[in-house]
């Protein structure tokens, strides 16, 4: 029994830490649909946003605001610093390169991972920064159940719950909005999107704006987990064998991706790791995805590609 | 124009079906390639055509039907199988190799013609640098036929359009194929490069003896290039003959008058 | 007279050259994408199998056989084989219509036919039925000819094969077939060059082999030419050019002929091969520095400043250095430096850095033009030629370069002025007669043996040189007696850019008047520039201050005619702009843009009236076709100016 | 305007087939060759600047050459064929450590077989070898994905055996020889008996190496498997309808391009480093190679040496540049300052000209072929 506890438990916190990939993922899933840009970039966004929010924050603090005042004009300020990332990665890279072939648009935004990196560390400093705008502390459940009960994450929670209103948020917006059914088009056909007159350089400019939000919100949950720090860009790029798991284009397969990856990695590296030297962690998910891509290329949700000559 | 020496059949399609999800491309059609001939296939947009090229040389595998060449029967095969025996193809919006010059877009095509390993590659040197030259001498013949000296060197993407489908004819014949697909090879063309590449279909035909079945839109081009003419429409065959057959037809001109079905 | 010795054939001269210079490539084509090389000794090889072929397939010495199509290899060495046989080559113009074939195939009677390709060989056979003694056909390139009736087409490669085996089988026929050469004879007739006759039909120019071989033996020797110079044969092979300068004096120097890839592909060939003897006419010239200067104007303004910078250097001090005059240090020093980055750069981008030699005849060529070529460094020359002489009557040595000469009489040549003015000759060249055609020979041949060329010229006296003015009959005199060389003013005023074209007047007059065309596009500039406001051409050509831009270039010309004695009389003294452009489609132009006098004459009367009546303005009315082919009357006033003569014997008549 | 090409006529596919037809470029390469072979050694032997101190050979022209023969591995992979690879940091490990494995001695314990396989201390030089060979091996494997899937897709395959490997060497002791630091000494670089050691022979020794495998590389890119290469990359449909089998193109890609790559990371490790750790060969070092053959041009072999010129000297102009104008940055703005420029570039070159800077140089070489013509 004690097994079937310590692996509830670890399941659990796998999933809830699942949860936080798939929002990293979610971003990247946006970005695709809708310009076909495979966006490496979406760790560093995350960085960025981090960064923003976090040092904004400390700054208005230390000047002595209310705290809910500081986080609200910090999440502002965040926000409006991925407005402007947006605008300008849109402008100035994205638009210039339309229609070219994914490669090409895939290595310029290793480019703009670059940029971003690169400006966020020399703009708002290069330490680790705490960041406490959620609960870290755990609630042990079913302890009558199992002895010592099962350790759940508040924070995860709080990550689950906010995935959760993230989605639905995105759902609507995609369903509901003119401009996320515009987007819908877009993501379809560019040249039929264009012809009929919906504005590609401003959806696309949404997109990233979406993306960057959702990068923000990431940031928030990751923060809050383990400071804001350059090596959650890394973090971050679990987000690629998440989405070549999900399917590229589906926004429920981020989600499910991101719950198997983080509930397989946990569960593999408390059960196998101790066999073979531990830090399984680290390259799970990739090779998970390696072979997800071996016998389903378009991953669990995407589509199939027909070829045509 | 010559007639084909012989009535041997070089490809026989069988019965062939093919659909995508719902959309059906290839409704049970059957035709025959005869050695030596130059076959058309016409018929109005979506008829199928191309997907007919596309099962003959195994791009897509028809879900019923059969395809005989050279006696051998199959359901299906992959493209390179279908290169290895024979059949080499051009496409309606020219597939060459953007980033490489005319002179080595054709040489790609003798890729089947060439032994020489890696490591002798690398060594360029020997039986490899012999049989670089060898091939080259080859592909230069070619070029020459082609009455493409000028470009030879220059990058593909930088000519004009009638060259590139030309190139893209030679890149072809350099495989040296018993049968050669062509879709729709004068497509964008202005008369004189019409004429040009109609003069050059001829000459493939008849100075290499290579068996021709070639897609167009052009009448007048098909009616005087071609033996027999066959008609596609939505995906089922509605005439098959001479053209002088066809051009009598009244399913054919029904079918391009676009009367309702 | 020199002499090439004891070789009086060409094809004694070909087994030299494989005995002299074995291993030296005698001919180079681009084909299949590489200069296919073949040495003396390859090239005596394949001519001996050659003749061996064609002798099988019935050439006997002294019939004829005419060679039609492009500058390849296989094509010379059929003239070759044929030279070897002692039969007769007659190259025929490539691009020759079915009836001028028809005529030359029939007149030379020939036997065979050396077809380039499929193109040739269907205008052969279209007309084969009018050709009653053709047997057969030899051609070079097999494309598209598969399934033609082979009864009577042979390729070329397959004659040379066949002979080969033959050859190979049977030592006694090889024997036989050299025993031909060595029986050559330097009387034996060489070639048959037919001359597009100006006049008539074409004449069939007989040359022999001895005589060829004189000829060419003293301008190689003239132009040091050797079997390590290399020539780009381009020229029509059936042109006395391409005959002279290529094939025999190849054979004489031992030198190298390379044959393009193309017709399209010249430039690109002439580029890659850089000959070191070259020969082009004036026009291609010309067209080369349009080309030049075009490319020029899409380059970066300071490229083109630095450009147009040390073009002017050239045009200062080229010339004299080119031709060892003394120059300032300051000169050659900028000299230099334009020579390493910019004119060594432009003559190798045109095919023409390693050019020792390069000739240019047939028409009068710019000076300017010619001083441009002359001043980057390339030893451009002119000569003056017939058929009739197998080429060369006159040429410059170097050192001795005018744009308006021709040069001294060549090596061995002598020339003689006639009264009416006429330029003969005698030449170690010379032909023998016209072939079948003992009347035209008797016009052409005088007495004692000089050539009439037909030509009308002088010796000028500063420099020695012969200048051609005019043809012979287009020449006439002043009312006081005077020669009058229209062709020869008219050219001097056309090389001023802003006159286009021009017609003078004055035989049988009392002095000479012109008509011009002014330059649209130049004076149209200079209209510009000097912010002249005008509509039309009709308007632009009545201005006065184009007048007087067009009188000073008049007032040129007659500066440079009163140099020459002979023509200082004729100059020009009142000329009118036209109001419209002289126009083929009107017939005031033949279709290859040259003027027709007479017409113009009779069309503008009015005009010339009133030139020679001495008033000032006249009206006149002419019917016009314009673009599309609608028919017009316009109707102008036309003004006339004087121009004052230099140095003038007489005032003007009563014009004055 | 330096070219002089009249009379530069070919009359054998050969010499038209050369890899470099123009007399001035043979000449420009074998003054180029000469100061590197030996002019170089010349002035470091005499001390003369820029030689004085080790300082040039060490830090900048060992990396340099090490890095260039990196970056045409990776070209061939990237840039002729058209599979983007994130892992060739891992390749360089994967070199790095057998090699070290292979030169220290290999020992694998079979215990339940009862018996260990025991391979002698090979000599450096095979051992590099066979580092390579290794690599070439493992980059099969991670090739075999790029069959079913494109682009994209491949990137994460690559980025698991980047990740894969970095943890492989970090957590299996045994390739470490269970060093208990995880960092491990390269063995003495015997060559043939005698030894490198000084920095101008380590120099020459790369020197040697780049440019045999360059020529190499160079012959294979213009033969019959390179042009199948580019084939697959430009269209790969129409490549397999002309008969290329992509298997074997791209796996013949991943293997030679892996085999370099190895081949590199064991020079970098014994003769560069001396002494490393995995992170020496993180996905850093992935993304810092792809940048190489970025900037300095996709699809050409003289791009890589560019481009790693270009990454190796930018950090250290970054470097003089502020002080000499007398505004010294730190150290950490500098090296974000590198990331801001290099990710600029990056985006820049793609946008415009993403032949990157090769493509710039051979136009300029044909404006001086056609000088004073500017067309």
């Amino acid at each position: 029994m004690i097994a079937l506890g310590q692996f509830l438990e670890v399941l659990i916190g796998g999933l809830m830490s699942g949860v936080l990939y798939s929002l990293v993922a979610l971003g990247f899933v946006l970005i695709f649909k809708a310009s076909g840009v495979f966006n490496f970039a979406q760790g560093a966004m995350v960085l960025l946003a981090g960064l923003a929010l976090v040092r904004s924050l400390d700054l208005l603090v230390a000047n002595g605001f209310p705290l809910w005042v500081a986080i609200v004009l910090g999440i502002g300020f965040a926000a409006v610093i991925m407005a402007i990332t947006a605008w300008l990665i849109e402008r100035f890279v994205i638009g210039p390169l339309v229609n070219q072939d994914g490669l090409t648009l895939f290595m310029s935004t290793i480019g703009v991972t670059f940029i971003l990196e690169g400006a966020a560390q020399m703009i708002f400093g290069s330490g680790s920064y705490p960041l406490r705008l959620f609960p870290t502390d755990a609630w042990f459940l079913f302890d009558n159940l199992f002895p010592g009960g099962i350790l759940v994450n508040k924070l995860d929670v709080w990550g689950g719950f906010i995935a959760g209103i993230l989605v639905a948020g995105l759902a609507i917006f995609f369903q509901q909005t003119k401009t996320g059914r515009a987007l819908r088009a877009v993501a379809d056909d560019h040249m039929a999107a264009q012809s009929v007159g919906i504005p590609i350089g401003w959806i696309w400019f949404v997109v990233w704006l979406v993306a960057g939000l959702v990068a923000l919100v990431a940031a928030t949950v990751w923060g809050t987990k383990l400071g804001v720090q350059f090596s959650i860009t890394f973090l971050a790029l679990k987000a690629l064998p998440v989405l070549i798991i999900g399917g590229l284009t589906s926004v429920p397969g981020a989600i499910v991706g991101g719950l198997i990856v983080g509930a397989g990695e946990k569960i593999a590296e408390v059960f196998l790791g101790s066999y073979i030297g531990g830090g399984i962690e680290y390259w799970f998910a990739y090779v998970l995805a390696l072979a997800v891509l071996l016998v389903r290329p378009q991953g669990l949700f995407g589509e199939r590609i027909i070829a045509r000559v | 124009m010559r007639m084909p020496d012989t009535s041997e059949i070089l490809l026989q399609v069988e019965g062939v079906s093919l659909a995508f999800g719902g959309v059906k491309a290839l409704r049970n059609v059957s035709l025959d390639i005869r050695k030596g001939e130059i076959r058309a296939i016409i018929g109005p947009n979506g008829a199928g055509k191309t997907s007919m090229l596309n099962v003959i040389n195994g791009f897509y595998h028809p879900n019923r039907g059969a395809i005989t060449f050279k006696g051998r029967t199959r359901a299906q095969m992959q493209p390179f199988e279908a290169s290895r025996g024979g059949i080499a193809r051009t496409f309606q919006n020219v597939a060459l190799f953007k980033g490489m010059s005319a002179l080595d877009n054709i040489m790609a095509g003798r890729t089947l013609k060439m032994r020489r390993g890696l490591l002798w590659q690398m060594l360029r040197y020997g039986p490899a640098l012999a049989e670089e030259i060898e091939h080259r001498h080859r592909v230069e013949e070619i070029i020459d036929f082609l009455e493409i000296e000028p470009i030879r060197k220059v990058p593909v993407a930088r000519l004009p359009y009638g060259l590139q489908k030309r190139v893209e004819l030679g890149r072809a014949l350099a495989m040296e194929p018993d049968l050669l697909l062509l879709d729709e090879p004068m497509a964008g063309m202005n008369l004189e490069e019409k004429k040009d590449m109609s003069r050059f279909i001829l000459d493939v035909n008849d100075y290499y003896g290579t068996t021709i079945a070639l897609i167009e839109h052009d009448m007048a081009v098909v009616m005087d290039l071609s033996h027999r003419v066959v008609v596609l429409d939505h995906g089922v065959k509605i005439a098959d003959g001479t053209p002088d057959e066809v051009k009598k037809n009244q399913g054919v001109i029904d079918a391009y008058l676009g009367i309702a079905h | 007279m020199a002499d090439g010795g004891s070789f009086d054939t060409f094809p004694k001269l070909l087994l030299r050259n494989a005995a002299k210079f074995g291993n030296h490539p005698a001919f180079r084509h681009k084909d299949l994408g590489i200069w296919q090389t073949w040495t003396w000794t390859e090239v005596a090889g394949i001519v001996r199998a050659y003749a061996a072929g064609l002798q099988r397939i019935g050439l006997q010495p002294s019939e004829t056989i005419a060679i039609v199509g492009s500058n390849r290899p296989k094509l010379y060495w059929t003239m070759m084989a044929a030279q070897a046989l002692r039969a007769i080559p007659v190259p025929v113009y490539s691009d020759a219509v079915a009836d001028e074939l028809t005529y030359v195939l029939a007149h030379a009677d020939v036997k065979l036919v050396a077809a380039q390709d499929q193109e040739q060989v269907d205008k052969v056979l279209s007309v084969s039925d009018r050709v009653p003694h053709l047997r057969k056909i030899v051609y070079d390139e097999p494309r598209g000819l598969r399934d033609y009736d082979h009864s009577r087409l042979i390729a070329i490669h397959d004659v040379i094969e066949d002979g080969r085996a033959a050859l190979a089988g049977n030592a006694a026929f090889g024997e036989q077939i050299d025993e031909i050469i060595r029986q050559g004879e330097g009387s034996d007739i060489s070639i048959i060059l037919y001359t597009s006759g100006t006049t008539g039909a074409s004449k069939g120019v007989m040359l022999s082999a001895r005589r060829c071989i004189d000829a060419v033996t003293d301008t190689v020797r003239f132009d040091r030419l050797t079997q390590n110079d290399v020539a780009l044969a381009y020229l029509p092979l059936a042109w006395v050019g391409d005959h002279y300068l290529n094939y025999a004096q190849g054979l004489a120097a031992g030198f190298c002929m390379a044959c393009p890839e193309s017709g399209e592909t010249v430039e690109q060939d002439l580029r890659e091969i850089g000959p070191t003897f070259y020969f082009a006419p004036p026009r291609v010239f010309e067209n080369m520095l349009t080309r030049v200067m075009i490319r020029m104007e899409d380059a970066a303004p300071i490229k083109r400043r630095m450009f147009d910078y040390f073009l002017g250097i050239a045009r200062r001090h080229g010339e004299s250095i080119l031709t060892g005059k003394p120059v300032p240090v300051s000169g050659r020093l900028l000299y230099a430096l334009g020579r390493s980055i910019l004119y060594e750069p432009l003559k190798n981008v045109l095919g023409l850095s390693r050019v020792r030699v390069a000739y240019t005849a047939g028409e009068a060529i710019g000076p300017d033009l010619f001083a441009f070529y002359r001043s980057i460094g390339l030893n451009l020359k002119q000569l003056y030629g017939q058929t009739e002489a197998f080429l060369y009557v006159t040429c410059q040595p170097d050192g001795e370069i005018y744009s308006d000469t021709v040069g001294p009489a060549a090596p061995n040549v002598d020339i003689r002025i006639a009264e009416s003015g006429e330029v003969q000759f005698r030449s170690p060249g010379m032909f023998v007669r016209y072939f079948k055609d003992q009347a035209r020979t008797a016009e052409t041949l005088t007495p004692d043996g000089y050539v009439k060329t037909g030509d009308a010229g002088f010796f000028d006296e500063k420099t020695g040189h012969l200048k051609i003015i005019d043809r012979a009959k287009d020449v006439g005199r002043l009312a006081d007696g005077t020669i009058f060389a229209p062709k020869y003013l008219e050219n001097k005023l056309k090389f001023f850019p802003s006159i286009k074209e021009a017609v003078a007047f004055g035989d049988s007059r009392e002095f000479v008047c012109a008509i011009l065309n002014i330059d649209l596009t130049a004076v149209g500039s200079w209209a510009e520039r000097n912010n002249i406001a005008y509509g039309s051409y009709q308007e632009l050509a009545g201005h006065p201050l184009v007048y007087d831009l067009v009188a000073k270039s008049v007032a040129e010309v007659n500066r440079s005619l009163a140099e020459e004695k002979v023509m200082a009389g004729a100059q020009i003294r009142r000329f009118l702009i036209l109001h419209k452009e002289l126009d083929a489609d009107d017939g005031e132009l033949t279709r290859t843009q040259k003027v027709r006098r007479g017409f113009i004459a009779e069309r503008y009367a009015p005009l010339v009236a009133a030139l020679y009546d001495g008033s000032h303005e006249a009206d006149i009315s002419t019917e016009v076709t314009f673009e599309d082919g609608r028919k017009g009357v316009i109707a102008a006033r036309v003004k006339i100016r004087d121009v004052p003569a230099i140095g003038a014997t007489e005032p003007l008549g009563r014009a004055a | 305007m330096l070219y002089r090409e009249a009379g530069q006529f070919k009359t054998t596919y050969a010499e038209d087939m050369a890899i470099f037809p123009i007399h001035q470029d043979r000449i420009a390469l074998a003054i180029l060759l000469g100061i590197a072979f030996i002019g170089v050694p010349l002035l470091a032997d005499f001390d003369i600047w820029p030689f004085g101190s080790d300082y040039l050979l060490r830090a900048i022209l060992l990396p340099f050459l090490i890095l260039a023969l990196a970056a045409i591995g990776v070209n061939i992979l990237v840039g002729y064929c058209g599979q983007i690879s994130l892992g060739s940091g891992a390749f360089m490990a994967v070199g790095a450590y057998s090699a070290y494995k292979l030169g220290t001695g290999v020992h694998i314990p079979l215990a339940w077989l009862g018996f260990a396989i025991s391979i002698p201390p090979l000599p450096v030089l095979l051992s590099i070898l066979l580092g390579g060979l290794t690599a070439a091996v493992v980059g099969i494997l991670f090739g075999i994905p790029s069959l079913r899937i494109k682009g994209l897709y491949l990137a994460v395959a690559t980025l698991a055996a980047q990740f894969f490997f970095d943890w492989v060497f970090l957590r299996v002791a045994w390739f470490t020889n269970y060093a208990p630091s995880g960092s491990v000494n390269a063995p003495t670089l015997d060559f043939f008996g005698l030894n490198v050691g000084t920095p101008i022979e380590r120099y020459m020794l790369c020197l040697i190496f780049v440019t045999v495998f360059a020529f190499l590389a160079k012959n294979l890119v213009r033969g019959n498997l390179g042009r199948q290469w580019m084939a697959i990359r430009d269209m790969d449909i129409a490549a397999e309808l002309i008969g290329i089998r992509p298997l074997y193109a791209k796996l013949t890609a991943f293997a030679v391009s892996s085999f370099i790559i190895g081949v590199a990371g064991a020079l970098w490790a014994f003769v560069y480093l001396g002494s490393w750790e995995p992170l020496a060969f993180s996905i850093e070092r992935s993304l810092q190679l792809l940048f190489m053959v970025i900037i300095g041009g996709l699809g050409s072999i003289m791009g890589s040496f560019i481009g790693a010129a270009f990454i190796l000297i930018l950090p250290i102009m970054l470097n003089l540049l502020p002080t000499q104008l007398g505004v010294p940055l730190s150290t950490e703005t500098i090296t974000h300052l590198e990331f801001i420029i290099f990710g600029s570039l990056i985006c820049y070159l793609l946008i415009k000209e993403p032949h990157g800077f090769a493509r710039l140089i051979s136009i300029g070489k044909e404006k001086l072929r056609l000088w004073p013509f500017p067309y």
